[in-house]
């Protein structure tokens, strides 16, 4: 037990440089295109408006200075104010507070269909190894790998809800019913990616002497898969949790793009789109942060899920 | 003046060492002729490449040239029908690839240098150097690609240059990752122990030893890698941080097929399918390409 | 084929395997793993089957156990244990003839036992399942039992344990304590020693002989540590390319042997504290077997070979009570024939 | 690398290692702190002579292979000194150097330890042998005189007036020049590559030790990339390369034809020769053998070792030969020694090896190992119990907690490695233990009061 204990709290401080890097490189994407007060000003600013930004931000001081100072802010919950057209002076973290948990409900849902299809389907297609239905499994996630998320939702649209009127195309006023398109087109890349990393897993797990062993001490078929040959195998898909959240981030700005579901991701198109580019910053960010708070619960999970990796 | 040219021909004797790569291509050509993968994902990238090659030549219409015949169905005389503005979407799709094809292999030749070179930088030195890169390397690697992208995309403002900046500036880190797992693994076999023993230096293990095993997953990796370049690139432009009209590309096109989903549902649609078709190729190139390279792996499809 | 060996006639066999063929079905081409095995294992009685690599005798032990891995198949043969042929029976019966009848111990513990359960856990469900205890307590109370049988220093706190937390002995220790934990009838140890230390190895060893001498069970010993044998084994059969050459009483076999490949491994072994300048060897490699020959596998490497060698499998005669080979030099009950 | 070489010079040895050690450090806890080290290797002794094949013997974590590595520095030791080729004289009197060193205990010098101290300088250095800058050497023998006067000054008293510390720092500049000038582990990089052409070393696993994607051709030739094309034959580069590949690969059993293929179209034997014929080609004088023939089966072990033994004969080859199996290490050496936990135990010529082992744990060892002779069955004796971790070797005599035969001083005081007579080294303080070892639960009490038993010989006698 402390082993692990201390496992995760070295895991935590792994984690803080990490954190830092990231917001070292949102800061310097400012500068990206050598003047930082582009960035930051709205086509509409006056002088004075940019005056005050160069101030507020102390574009003037060494830029060492700059990034302390974006730090402290950042402690602060100052992401900075939006330089959009409606939301000019809104302050970035007030809109992100506002969008994060449409963008988390999508998430988790999306989480959910990708694990719940792409694990037992990965399981069902290693059992049928080289059949028809492995093959079409195979075929299946393929497909559904390679086909873009923005397409998928299309697609799904199309069917469920300007051909069978099933399902409400965009927004949120359907209620549940309107989360299952976005997070369905959201989890389903992933379950694809899921599936044959559970398959291949099984299929190494099979390989392996310690099967044979219990094989041979007559265990019960479905006990050595389900019981031992799933708990081996589901380890890698574990450790890729945290890339897998990763995944999940990216695609959920293109999904609520779609359909015009008003999470984080719909923030920073519309603000890429309106050339806002301190809530683009601000969101970034925080996004930054959930990759790796899931990277890092990821980990935990790992260590909890096997019981040798919290020796090291 | 013979010790220079001594030295000199040492150099490239050492330089020809690196032929234990052709052992990699030929591996591909022989053995990858008779995977269905390999053949299937190498005929398709073959066909897109090729029409998107000749498109400026083939009988149809310019991409951007407008006609009066507005939101046509697909028809013998506009295969893929036409858009809002009357443009013929086949000539769009066929122009659409030269852009994709374009922006996913050069930013995935970029993604390439940079992650050999700096993977191979923190296993060849190690230590502080490795420990600095390899937490660089980490964090690019665990943040989603297309997210980062996104983000440069828009602090750099959208043109076609700064895509595959933004693709390649978010997507070097899987290759770093793979060559710097790579070298250490290598360095840990034993004929590099054995090399070592001969007296070789490091530059010398990395570019005879490491370099030439690494050789193989790269080529996986780059094969895939140009797919999930595709797809990124079209995203951008779908949500309008990519490339700008009126240069046709897929994801744009899908975009403003979007309003006529309706009544138009051909505008979105034929990008769309010959977007899959060519990621799928991609992809299936890759994954053919590690059966018939990993040996570990061989008699198992995936 | 031969009926069942008859010199003892007083001891009942446990085992009888006739005719053997596992094949193994490749893309590149089929490979015969085992040719025709005829073996036979007495009541308590010690085995050795003695090999080098690929010759097929972890295969034989997974035949048994009718675990041969795809795309191998049990393609001919008969195997009867007790009377009952294993190869006919369904699988659900086949289930309840491992791990309680017949059981095996594996070569790598390593690599052997589940790394995300603990030894206590591990042990536990197989003792359930055979012997049908559920309650928690009595099941302890067994598991700990077993672990002390098998000598673990600190059992209760390696019940917790994770295999990882072992050392190679303790491990191999807790697979013997799984294959015996419902008193199997046969035992087989596949190279149990193979992976451990020599000091570690003796333990091993004398603690496999002593429980193999106290549950009365027979033992199938795989090894290609002719020692190992020597000091073990009652009956040895030498394993050569997917046959049996040769099968004798240890003391029959190592005085006087009569394969040529039987004398090439038993000169070819360093023996301690016997200086020689030179091992004699035996030249050449193990031939490939998924290129059929219709003549005896040896030949190539053989001094003494003929022309009937090359194309004629030899069948295997008695040569003397209880001692088979299989090889033309030989012909049913006539030794002197051969020049030694 | 001439066949002459290997009688006369029999006496002198060709590699010396004086107190090697190697610790690698264990990490712990949220910061990863150094909190231990695992003895990998712990003050070894050891000299090989020309021509000779020492065997190295022990069980799997015992550091064995850590010796070979670290003697060819593919793992740099963290203490201690290799010396190649070094005149016997240097190398004895630094050794006395070390001895005296370490006999001193911190704080305590004496007079009379100032003047040990003083003559073991003026040994190294007085003579013309040790090879090192003259005015370096120079200095440190007026240093040497300037300890003795100062010794004899005050031999009377015992005190001493010149400072311990600068004794101290004294002794310390003349090992270090000695090593620098001598040492492999203290030798630059051109110097050390200079070297490694001499000595080489092939591997237990022949599946990793060769580039899957070279070709038999490049694998042997790789050396001539190194250091140039072979010294023994004059003529064009690539010719003399090529001619010298095709001799070294028939050689080792191979033909010609073999040279264009990869590694993987070879069996686990011819690998083997393979990786000896890379090791070969650069006329090496010494070999590290790392378990050369653990992953073979015995037909084709015994095609190898015939195989080394014919190249040793040949080529007056120097081995090093490192096996957890005694047997072929036996049938192999012309000395052997046993390693236990970092340690080395027991050092015997072979012939006397079996019949007259003095430490338990190589008659443990030899009783463990099964006879292929069902004649011989006798009841295994053995040892109980598990080597314990290198991490926190137990104190005392690293081998007390299986020992049949402990007694109270084991448990404290660690066993020097004392010369028993006829080169046969052991570090036991029982030295001379029961000729057949007892039933282990019943150890015979030793006949004698002595804490530690009998013993045979009372002073330390000289080193390897």
């Amino acid at each position: 037990m402390a082993d692990l204990i201390s496992y995760i709290i070295r895991k935590i401080i792994l984690a803080i440089p990490v954190v830092v890097l990231a917001t070292l490189i949102v800061f310097l994407m400012l500068y990206l295109t050598g003047d930082p007060v582009a960035q930051l000003r709205s086509p509409h600013s006056s002088v004075e408006d940019i005056q005050k930004i160069r101030e507020k931000y102390g574009f003037d001081q060494p830029i060492i200075v700059q990034y302390g100072r974006f730090l402290v802010n950042l402690v602060h919950g100052d992401l900075g104010s939006s330089v959009a057209q409606g939301t000019t002076g809104t302050s970035v973290s007030s809109l992100i507070v506002e969008k994060l948990p449409r963008t988390l409900e999508l998430m988790a849902i999306g989480l959910t269909i990708s694990y719940s299809l792409g694990i037992p389907l990965g399981v069902f297609s290693a059992l049928r190894q080289n059949t028809w239905k492995d093959r079409s499994v195979m075929v299946f996630t393929l497909v559904a790998y390679a086909m873009p998320a923005f397409w998928l939702g299309i697609l799904l649209m199309l069917l469920f809800s300007v051909y069978l009127h099933v399902l409400p195309t965009e927004g949120t006023v359907g209620g549940f019913k309107s989360l299952i398109l976005p997070a369905m087109t959201l989890g389903l890349g992933n379950a694809a990616l899921t599936t044959r990393m559970m398959r291949s897993s099984m299929l190494e797990v099979a390989r392996q002497d310690y099967i044979t062993q219990l094989r041979s001490r007559g265990l019960p078929e479905r006990d050595v898969i389900f019981k031992h040959a799933m708990k081996n195998a589901i380890l890698p898909v574990i450790t890729v949790i945290g890339l897998d959240i990763g995944w999940f981030v990216g695609g959920a700005v293109i999904v609520e793009t779609v359909f015009a579901w008003p999470g984080i991701g719909m923030l920073i198109t519309d603000s890429i789109t309106g050339s806002d580019f301190p809530t683009v910053q601000g969101c970034i960010l925080v996004l930054a942060f959930f990759v790796i708070l899931g990277n890092l619960v990821a980990d935990i999970l790992y260590a909890f899920a096997d019981p040798r990796v919290r020796l090291g | 003046m013979t010790r220079i040219r001594g030295r000199l021909s040492d150099r490239l004797l050492s330089w020809r060492m690196l032929g234990g790569a052709r052992q990699t291509f030929v591996d591909i050509f022989t053995r990858g002729r008779k995977n269905g993968m390999v053949v299937t994902g190498f005929t398709i990238i073959l066909v897109v490449t090729l029409l998107a090659v000749l498109s400026p030549w083939l009988p149809v219409a310019k991409p951007t040239a407008l006609s009066p015949d507005l939101l046509q169905a697909p028809s013998s005389s506009h295969w893929f029908g036409t858009d809002q503005l009357g443009r013929d979407v086949f000539s769009r799709v066929l122009w659409g690839a030269r852009i994709s094809l374009v922006v996913a292999t050069l930013a995935i030749v970029f993604s390439l240098l940079i992650g050999v070179v700096m993977g191979l930088t923190a296993g060849y030195f190690g230590g502080t150097v490795d420990y600095v890169i390899a937490g660089t390397i980490d964090l690019f690697w665990t943040f989603p690609a297309f997210l980062l992208a996104l983000a440069f995309a828009a602090a750099l403002g959208p043109s076609l240059t700064n895509v595959i900046i933004a693709i390649s500036i978010s997507y070097w880190a899987g290759f770093a990752r793979l060559m710097r797992g790579q070298a250490l693994s290598v360095r840990e076999r034993l004929f590099v122990e054995a090399s070592r023993a001969l007296g070789a230096n490091n530059r010398r293990i990395m570019f005879t030893h490491v370099l030439p095993n690494c050789i193989a997953p790269l080529i996986v990796w780059a094969s895939v890698g140009v797919a999930d370049a595709i797809t990124i690139e079209s995203s951008l432009s779908f949500l309008g941080a990519g490339t700008q009209p009126p240069t046709p590309s897929w994801g744009y096109m899908l975009h403003s097929g979007l309003d006529a989903l309706h009544e138009a549902p051909w505008i979105s649609t034929f990008p769309g399918v010959v977007l899959l078709i060519t990621v799928l190729g991609f992809n299936l190139l890759g994954d053919g390409l590690r059966d018939v390279l990993d040996p570990r792996m061989k008699g198992l499809r995936l | 084929m031969i009926p069942s060996n008859e010199p003892f006639s007083g001891r009942k066999a446990i085992l009888d395997i006739r005719g053997l063929r596992v094949q193994f079905f490749l893309s590149e081409g089929t490979v015969t793993a085992l040719d025709g095995i005829d073996l036979t294992i007495y009541e308590k009685e010690t085995l050795g089957i003695v090999g080098e690599t690929g010759c097929g005798k972890s295969m034989t032990a997974f035949s048994i156990l009718r675990l041969v891995p795809r795309p191998g198949r049990i393609t001919a043969g008969s195997i009867r244990f007790k009377g009952n042929e294993l190869l006919k029976l369904t699988n659900d019966q086949m289930r309840s003839v491992r791990g309680k009848m017949i059981s095996m111990i594996f070569q790598d513990p390593a690599t052997s036992l589940d790394p995300v359960f603990t030894v206590g856990s591990q042990l536990g469900e197989v003792i359930s399942l055979h012997q049908g205890i559920y309650d928690q307590a009595k099941l302890s109370a067994k598991v700990l039992q077993m672990l002390n049988l098998v000598k673990i220093s600190d059992p209760k706190n390696a019940m917790k344990q994770y295999p990882h937390e072992l050392s190679g002995g303790m491990k191999q220790r807790v697979m013997i304590a799984l294959a015996l934990s419902c008193s199997p009838a046969l035992l087989i140890a596949d190279e149990p020693t193979t992976a451990l230390d020599v000091t570690i190895q003796a333990q091993i060893l004398n603690l496999l002989k002593d429980l193999a001498r106290k549950t009365g069970s027979s033992m199938m010993l795989i090894t290609h540590n002719l020692g190992v044998v020597a000091e073990t084994c009652d009956r040895v059969c030498i394993m050569y390319a997917g046959r049996i050459v040769e099968d004798a009483e240890t003391f029959e076999l190592f005085a006087r042997p009569l394969h040529p490949y039987t004398m090439g491994l038993l000169s070819a072994f360093p023996k301690l504290g016997e200086k020689k300048d030179e091992l004699a060897v035996i030249r050449g490699t193990v031939p490939n077997l998924m290129i059929p020959f219709p003549g005896c596998a040896f030949v190539d490497r053989c001094d003494r070979a003929n022309e009937l060698c090359m194309s004629k499998k030899p069948t295997r005669v008695e040569v003397s009570p209880g001692h088979f080979v299989s090889c033309h030099l030989y012909r049913l009950g006539d030794e002197k024939q051969s020049v030694r | 690398m001439s066949a002459d070489a290997t009688q006369e010079s029999t006496e002198s040895p060709l590699v010396e290692i004086v107190k090697l050690e190697k610790l690698f450090p264990v990490k712990k806890g949220v910061f990863s702190r150094v909190v231990a080290h695992v003895h990998a290797m712990d003050g070894i002794d050891l000299s090989i002579k020309k021509g000779e094949t020492l065997g190295l013997v022990g069980e799997s974590g015992c550091g064995k292979t850590t010796v070979g590595r670290s003697l060819l520095m593919l793992i740099p030791p963290t203490g201690g000194y290799t010396f190649f080729e070094t005149p016997k004289s240097v190398v004895d009197n630094f050794k006395a150097l070390v001895r005296v060193r370490d006999s001193i205990r911190p704080g305590k010098m004496s007079a009379s330890d100032a003047l040990r101290v003083a003559d073991a300088l003026s040994a190294l250095f007085g003579s013309g042998e040790c090879d090192i800058a003259d005015d370096k050497k120079k200095h440190l023998c007026t240093d040497a005189d300037k300890i003795r006067k100062s010794a004899s000054r005050f031999a009377g008293t015992g005190e001493l007036d010149m400072h311990e510390g600068d004794i101290r720092k004294i002794i310390e500049s003349a090992i270090l020049e000695v090593a620098k000038k001598y040492c492999i582990n203290y030798k630059d990089k051109t110097r050390l590559k200079a070297l490694r052409a001499r000595m080489q070393i092939v591997f237990q696993d022949p599946y990793s030790s060769l580039d899957p994607r070279f070709t038999v051709e490049k694998i042997v030739g790789e050396g001539f990339r190194i250091h140039g094309p072979p010294k023994s034959m004059v003529g064009d580069r690539a010719t003399v390369e090529r001619e010298k590949i095709r001799q070294i690969i028939e050689q080792v059993g191979l033909s010609e034809s073999h040279l264009t293929r990869l590694p993987h179209e070879f069996s686990g034997g011819q690998k083997q020769r393979i990786a000896l014929a890379r090791a070969l080609a650069l006329e090496p004088d010494f070999i590290v053998l790392d378990e050369p023939t653990s992953a073979l089966d015995v037909s084709v072990q015994a095609q190898a070792l015939n195989l080394l033994k014919m190249l040793q004969k040949r080529f007056g080859l120097t081995y090093l030969f490192i096996s957890h199996d005694l047997s072929v290490v036996e049938h192999m050496s012309d000395r052997i020694a046993v390693m236990y936990l970092g340690k080395i135990i027991e050092l015997a010529p072979a012939d006397e090896f079996l019949s007259n082992a003095l430490h338990p744990y190589t008659q443990a060892l030899i009783a463990s190992i099964p006879m292929p002779d069902p004649k011989l069955r006798k009841t295994r004796k053995g040892i109980e119990g598990e080597v314990p971790s290198p991490i926190n070797p137990p104190k005392g005599c690293r081998f007390h907690p299986r020992c049949p035969y402990v007694q109270e001083g084991c448990k404290n005081i660690e066993p020097p490695l004392v010369d028993v007579g006829n080169g046969h080294l052991v570090a036991c303080h029982l030295q001379k233990v029961p000729e057949l070892p007892p039933e282990i639960k019943s150890p015979r009490p030793s006949p004698e009061t002595s804490p530690f038993g009998p013993r045979r010989v009372q002073s330390p006698g000289p080193d390897v």
